[in-house]
């Protein structure tokens, strides 16, 4: 597959703002619902110029009640809305999760299939400097343990754009999608949107092949991945990297095949470690082929501590890519690499030049 | 300039009133001038415009109780423990800090001097207060427990079943509400079908009190009477208070032009602003101008030393980033 | 328009076909036949037969967990309901909703939720959709007066007043929220604070009469398609079952057999003996096909598990 | 030793553990009433008064941040739940506000209370009334999250749970509750973050939670029967993991089948697989295998239940496939079921 409908190089945030819009053309049931989405700032811009086009009524400005505003979304669904429901940090989310995991991941099952919760909600990972614990988790693997949802982590602006027109569009179901905001202000180019290893736009992507380490990704860290791989490119090592895209479907195969080629897997999550996507990865290794394995799996992710707000703390609390591409290279030449490393540690101050506010 | 009401408290309480309320905005000063040398990577929520309610209710209740803030926390955080030094060392992320630098500013607490925490997630303090106000009348009866929040707050579920709660339940719990009339940049008007959250709180079992005069000795006198009023019927109190942010929802820049500032109301606001009320009440009662100008030098002097202290202080270490996930002992 | 005699017949042979539903769910329940926690109805059904009266196929229904009587009222078909409790193939959601989660599009009958007050706001944004695509639905939303202590009663009431939506609140007030009594659990007059709100209220201090809740129904709802804004009607029942299960519970302790006797003073199958009795018959019949329609019905199977999960 | 059944165990737990330190109290929806919570508290507020038991508003989320600033005032709040699904309501307090409530202010808070919740199948509960959720607080850093199996356990890990300084997360299933075994009458505890070897065995190790440890003990005799060794570990604490006895127990047996209470993905059985497959790396004979619930809502009626859930028989089946041996034949054996007992609903 290839992106069809990214014309041209964008950033992630333009590509949200064409997806909002895109959405909305595409069917007027499409409904915007978030704290801020009609004020000056516009969701970091994601939904301003919108309520002038597509008018206000679309745009619903909520009030701070997210189980209430959840039910509403299931309700308007349920009566033939498309609601896209906007979460400017992702920890929000957690004042919803009756109505995300009790009502609108089993409304079809619970009822025999007889409706569809056709739905989208956007969870804005809040992470830039000084968040802190309530402001910046990364909380995908709590959806993706749960049947009935769709759970995305769209890492470049061929994946917002493809991947939201597929879910607003072609899919019945709910899909929760986090936005990491690093990313907000990254340009993408047009030739270098990974490959999608799949029948839709939700698939896993390979955003680089490689035969000497497998790196499984999300989110953020499949960029930090790519630019790993090409440092350790210029030094002889030679990674395939698989952004997971979508957490709550992994293809298997893709992952076994390409382990099968590499013998080596290191898991970048943007998460904590146990319990999550990256033991979920490791678990798929383990049950299908633990042979293929020349050595263990290494697991790369947030500290497991609440992220504190120094900023000497967070910067350890998070890899970076010194720790990253020094992992990859102590997989796959032991611990006496010799492979001269990057000097970055700090991924926030690389992605944003961050003077706050947010 | 709104002309001061005559002081009904005692001359040492108007001066004490006046030096917490300056010591709060000095110290909100000294984050607008310093934070763009970018030493304080932490998102600052500040309470500019606001300080009065932090400062009259925190002295009213005396140190015999506990609040929580919102994560508009400095003014209340200030007002409740008047440690300016941790303060600063917390902003900067340092290990002179309240949490070593894990909690910047919108999680300041110091449990000692019951201040509970603030928090970064709208409504989510006010239960937390609610369960203190519970161990309070177990533990220590006259106690009382304060849960500060804005307007926005009352939007969310929680704070209508902690209401609701701590009524059925008769707590000596005191909501009080900063109403600046916004969530974010969102009026109520925008946000709330009902006319007046004052109404619909009235309808359970509960005191109401308002306040619209942004005057600290006023929000004190009515919270002394609230206090007093919640310990004999046993009844939470609810205290709405006017009052108006001075600057952007999270930064520490001005927003006048923003679409949703209207003109007249800062310069209304301005016009009655808490500190400059408070001096004035002082300078008509008597006081002369150079024994308070003396008393201000001595806050700037001691906050400017705050400030340096901090920014000597190590930064944490490697070792702290997974300390006190669990309990440590002290 | 039927006249009242013809009409309070045919609500009452809804009232009492709903009433034999659930004796007979009673009866059959020690055979483990139907292993299926039960919310009985008995004792609500005239709320749910008033206020479905005048509701059409297109109007939407959200309701709680206590949800036999609206299913029936508003249409759902009976043998799909009786094979939905039997847990097989042949009920209205194959086996895998159970007593709790009832529902029938096709009629309007949008689904319920074991979890107290969930529903509310589902009521709430099925309004919000009515109005922004001009369909002249109206919306109830039912709950029970415990659901109002929940957060998400406040969220959802504010929303509804603050965008003038098309939706009926419907509090069934049986002042019992599983075994606490309301006192300890509340600091407020529901009614009064409902009001605050600035939405109109109605009271109906007698459930058990039919014509009037179905008077008030119609007209609440004619109001709400006329873009009339929320309104909040609160009707006074009484359950005369336990909170789940087929038993009594009188003695529990937290409630008297008297309370009860005081209701079944104005119960619509007391009151008409003469009506009830010449509709038995055909009642019987009803439920002995829907409960001949589940025993036929296959159980589902290993590959019914894995369907419709998304 | 005396025998006593899961709920009394806990029960007297309550009772010793509020008669020893006057600031621990018991409250939630139910919990007073006459049912009880399953008996587990039955008693407690006639004996200890309205103060120290209570029933709550229907208001999960509001009276969870009661417990924590009740916890942070020095009492010892036990809350409960008569279902974990309604812990959905609450997530915002424990994740976002108690588990980092210490962290962020330095460490040296305590923030003991303790969030008891049921989990489990009775019948006909369906997709809200029956998930058990382990993973939702393992995977949050300063949480302890407690899952006992038997009556001991449950009475020693919950004294501990109440007495720990940390927030702990206290999960018990419906149908241990009428399980009996011996229960020390005097007060005690069990450590939180240690393991119990349930069977020693060499053949293959066996990792169960909750209900499936009793699952896995029924079955672990059936296999003995035919000469078939598995050595059952019950991690009793699902956070902080006690990994040591999984591992040293998979080097000696090279073999692993993780048989949770919950879903498989993003789950606990992730979390072993991905410890063993690191630490035991070179040493596992075959692929790990993993027994779970079925990957879908919970259905209601009784043919799907069986499907969904997992119970000794499985276990058996899968020992067998992972051994290479032919299916014994079980005709005639009893496997434990409660529904015939169970007549439901609470």
């Amino acid at each position: 597959m290839t992106n069809q409908s990214l014309q041209k190089a964008l950033s992630y945030r333009e590509a949200l703002n064409k997806a909002m819009h895109d959405a909305m053309a595409a069917s007027d049931k499409v409904l915007l619902f978030g704290q801020g989405v009609n004020d000056h700032k516009g969701i970091f811009g994601t939904t301003s110029g919108l309520a002038d086009k597509f008018g206000a009524q679309r745009l619903i400005e909520v009030p701070l009640a997210e189980e209430g505003m959840t039910g509403i979304c299931i309700g308007a669904a349920l009566n033939g809305a498309y609601p896209i429901n906007i979460h400017i940090r992702a920890d929000f989310v957690l004042l919803a999760m009756n109505q995300i995991i009790n009502l609108a991941a089993k409304y079809k099952y619970m009822f025999g299939g007889l409706f569809d919760i056709p739905m989208m909600i956007r969870l804005v990972i809040g992470r830039s400097w000084g968040q802190g614990a309530q402001h910046s988790q990364s909380l995908q693997s709590l959806f993706a343990h749960i049947p009935g949802l769709t759970v995305i982590m769209p890492a470049s602006s061929g994946a917002i754009v493809d991947s939201y027109a597929h879910a607003v569009q072609k899919h019945r179901g709910t899909v929760i999608s986090f936005e990491h905001r690093l990313m907000y202000d990254l340009t993408f180019e047009r030739d270098h949107e990974p490959e999608v290893l799949g029948k839709t736009p939700f698939s896993q992507r390979r955003v680089r092949a490689g035969t000497d380490v497998t790196i499984v990704s999300t989110s953020i860290m499949s960029l930090e991945a790519r630019r790993a791989a090409d440092w350790l490119a210029d030094r002889g090592i030679s990674c395939d990297v698989i952004d997971l895209h979508c957490v709550s479907h992994i293809d298997h195969d893709v992952i076994m095949k390409s382990v099968g080629r590499t013998g080596r897997l290191l898991v970048a999550d943007t998460s904590w470690l146990p319990y999550g996507v990256s033991a979920e990865i490791c678990r798929i290794v383990c049950q299908n082929d633990p042979g293929a394995l020349k050595a263990p799996v290494v697991s790369l992710g947030m500290a497991p501590a609440p992220c504190p707000t120094a900023k000497a703390l967070e910067d350890i609390y998070y890899p970076n890519l010194t720790t990253l591409t020094d992992s990859i290279a102590t997989l796959v030449r032991g611990k006496n690499h010799g492979i001269d490393l990057p000097h970055e540690r700090s991924m926030a101050d690389v992605y944003k030049r961050f003077k706050g506010p947010f | 300039m709104t002309a001061p009401s005559a002081s009904l408290l005692s001359a040492d309480l108007s001066l004490s009133l006046y030096k917490t309320l300056y010591m709060t905005r000095r110290c909100e000063e000294t984050i607008v001038r310093i934070y763009p040398e970018d030493n304080m990577k932490t998102p600052m929520h500040m309470s500019m415009g606001q300080e009065a309610v932090s400062v009259g209710v925190c002295r009213a209740i005396g140190g015999n109780g506990d609040v929580i803030a919102s994560y508009r926390s400095h003014a209340t955080y200030l007002a409740q423990t008047e440690d300016h030094g941790s303060f600063f060392g917390e902003l900067h992320g340092r290990t002179n800090g309240t949490a070593d630098g894990k909690s910047g500013s919108m999680h300041l607490a110091d449990i000692p001097k019951g201040m509970l925490g603030s928090t970064g997630i709208v409504s989510a303090g006010i239960p937390v207060a609610m369960g203190a106000a519970f161990a309070n009348k177990q533990k220590s009866p006259g106690r009382v427990a304060a849960a500060f929040f804005g307007d926005g707050a009352t939007d969310e579920g929680v704070f209508w079943e902690t209401l609701n709660a701590s009524c059925a339940m008769k707590l000596p719990m005191m909501f009080v509400c900063e109403d600046n009339d916004l969530a974010v940049h969102t009026r109520k008007s925008e946000r709330q079908g009902f006319n007046s959250l004052v109404e619909v709180v009235r309808k359970y079992k509960c005191d109401v009190y308002e306040d619209d005069t942004n005057d600290v000795e006023s929000i004190y006198a009515l919270t002394r009477k609230a206090i007093e009023k919640m310990i004999s019927s046993g009844q939470p109190a609810f205290l709405n208070i006017k009052t108006y942010r001075y600057l952007e929802p999270c930064g520490t820049m001005q927003d006048s032009d923003a679409p949703y500032r209207r003109a007249e109301e800062d310069a209304y606001w301005k016009g009655r602003d808490c500190v400059a009320l408070q001096r004035k009440r002082l300078l008509a009662s008597g006081l002369a101008e150079k024994d308070l100008l003396k008393v201000e030098g001595d806050i700037n002097a001691a906050i400017e030393k705050s400030v340096a202290a901090a920014k000597a202080a190590p930064h944490p270490g490697a070792d702290l980033l997974s300390y006190g996930v669990f309990y440590e002992t002290p | 328009m039927l006249n009242t005699n013809e009409r309070l017949k045919r609500l009452i042979y809804q009232t009492l076909l709903i009433r034999r539903v659930e004796e007979r769910v009673i009866e059959l329940y020690p055979s483990d036949k139907i292993q299926s926690p039960v919310h009985l109805s008995i004792g609500q059904e005239p709320v749910a037969v008033g206020l479905c009266e005048s509701m059409s196929p297109k109007d939407v229904l959200f309701t709680t967990y206590r949800g036999h009587a609206y299913y029936i009222a508003k249409g759902g078909k009976l043998p799909e309901l009786m094979a939905e409790l039997y847990g097989r193939k042949g009920g209205v959601s194959g086996g895998k909703a159970g007593s709790m989660h009832l529902a029938a599009p096709e009629v309007g009958m949008m689904g319920s939720s074991a979890v107290v007050a969930s529903t509310i706001p589902h009521g709430v944004g099925a309004a919000l959709a009515a109005k922004l695509q001009g369909t002249k639905q109206a919306v109830i939303t039912i709950f029970g007066d415990g659901a109002i202590e929940e957060g998400v009663y406040h969220e959802s009431m504010n929303f509804a007043v603050l965008h003038k939506l098309p939706v009926l609140f419907v509090c069934e007030n049986n002042a019992l929220a599983v075994h606490t009594s309301l006192a300890q659990r509340q600091a407020f007059d529901i009614v009064q604070h409902a009001k605050s709100y600035g939405i109109n209220t109605t009271v109906i201090e007698d459930g058990n009469d039919l014509i009037k809740v179905g008077d008030i129904a119609a007209k609440l709802l004619e109001s709400l398609r006329a873009g009339g804004g929320p309104e909040w009607l609160m009707v006074k029942t009484y359950r005369y079952k336990e909170h789940v299960g087929p038993g009594d519970d009188f003695d529990a302790g937290y409630r008297s057999r008297s309370d009860m006797e005081k209701w079944l003073a104005t119960d619509p199958l007391y009151k008409y003996p003469e009506i009830v009795k010449e509709m038995e018959a055909d009642v019987k019949t009803e439920i002995d096909r829907a409960v001949a329609f589940a025993e036929a019905s296959p159980l589902p199977t290993r590959a019914d598990l894995l369907t419709d999960v998304e | 030793m005396r025998r006593l059944n899961f709920a009394d165990a806990i029960n007297e737990c309550l009772d010793q553990e509020m008669a020893r330190d006057p600031s621990v109290f018991v409250y939630g929806i139910g919990v007073p009433d006459f049912k009880g919570i399953f008996g587990t508290t039955v008693g407690l507020a006639e004996k200890y008064g309205p103060n120290r038991c209570f029933d709550t508003p229907l208001a999960e989320d509001s009276m969870t941040g009661f417990a924590l600033g009740a916890a942070l005032k020095g009492m010892r709040p036990v809350h409960t739940h008569i279902r974990a699904d309604f812990l959905l309501l609450t997530l915002n307090q424990i994740v976002n506000m108690i588990s980092c409530h210490n962290y962020m202010t330095g460490g040296h808070t305590a923030v003991p209370l303790v969030v008891r919740a049921i989990i489990g199948r009775g019948w006909g509960q369906g997709a809200q009334h029956s998930k058990s959720l382990f993973s939702y607080f393992t995977h949050i850093p300063g949480l302890k999250v407690v899952a006992p199996a038997t009556p001991r356990d449950g009475k020693g890990l919950l004294a501990a749970a109440i007495r720990d300084n940390n927030p702990v997360v206290f999960l018990e299933h419906r149908w241990l509750h009428w399980i009996e075994g011996e229960v020390p009458e005097e007060s005690y505890e069990i450590p939180l973050g240690v393991a119990q070897i349930m069977r020693p065995g060499s053949d293959l190790t066996l990792v169960a939670t909750s209900w499936m440890v009793i699952e896995a003990v029924h079955a672990g005799k059936i296999l003995a029967d035919s000469g078939i060794n598995v050595e059952i570990i019950d991690p009793r604490t699902l956070a902080p993991m006690d990994m040591d006895p999984i591992l040293a127990s998979v080097r000696k047996t090279g073999r692993l089948l993780i048989a949770d209470y919950d879903w498989l993905n993003s789950g606990l059985s992730a979390e072993i697989a991905a410890n063993v497959g690191a630490a035991c790396f070179g040493t596992l004979k075959q692929p790990i295998e993993r027994i779970g619930f079925a990957p879908t809502p919970c259905p209601t009626v009784r043919t799907l239940e069986n499907h969904f859930y997992p119970n000794a028989e499985t276990i058996i089946r899968t020992v067998e496939k992972m051994l290479g041996r032919p299916p014994m034949d079980l005709t005639g054996v009893d496997f434990f079921s409660h529904e015939r007992r169970f007549r439901g609903p609470l």
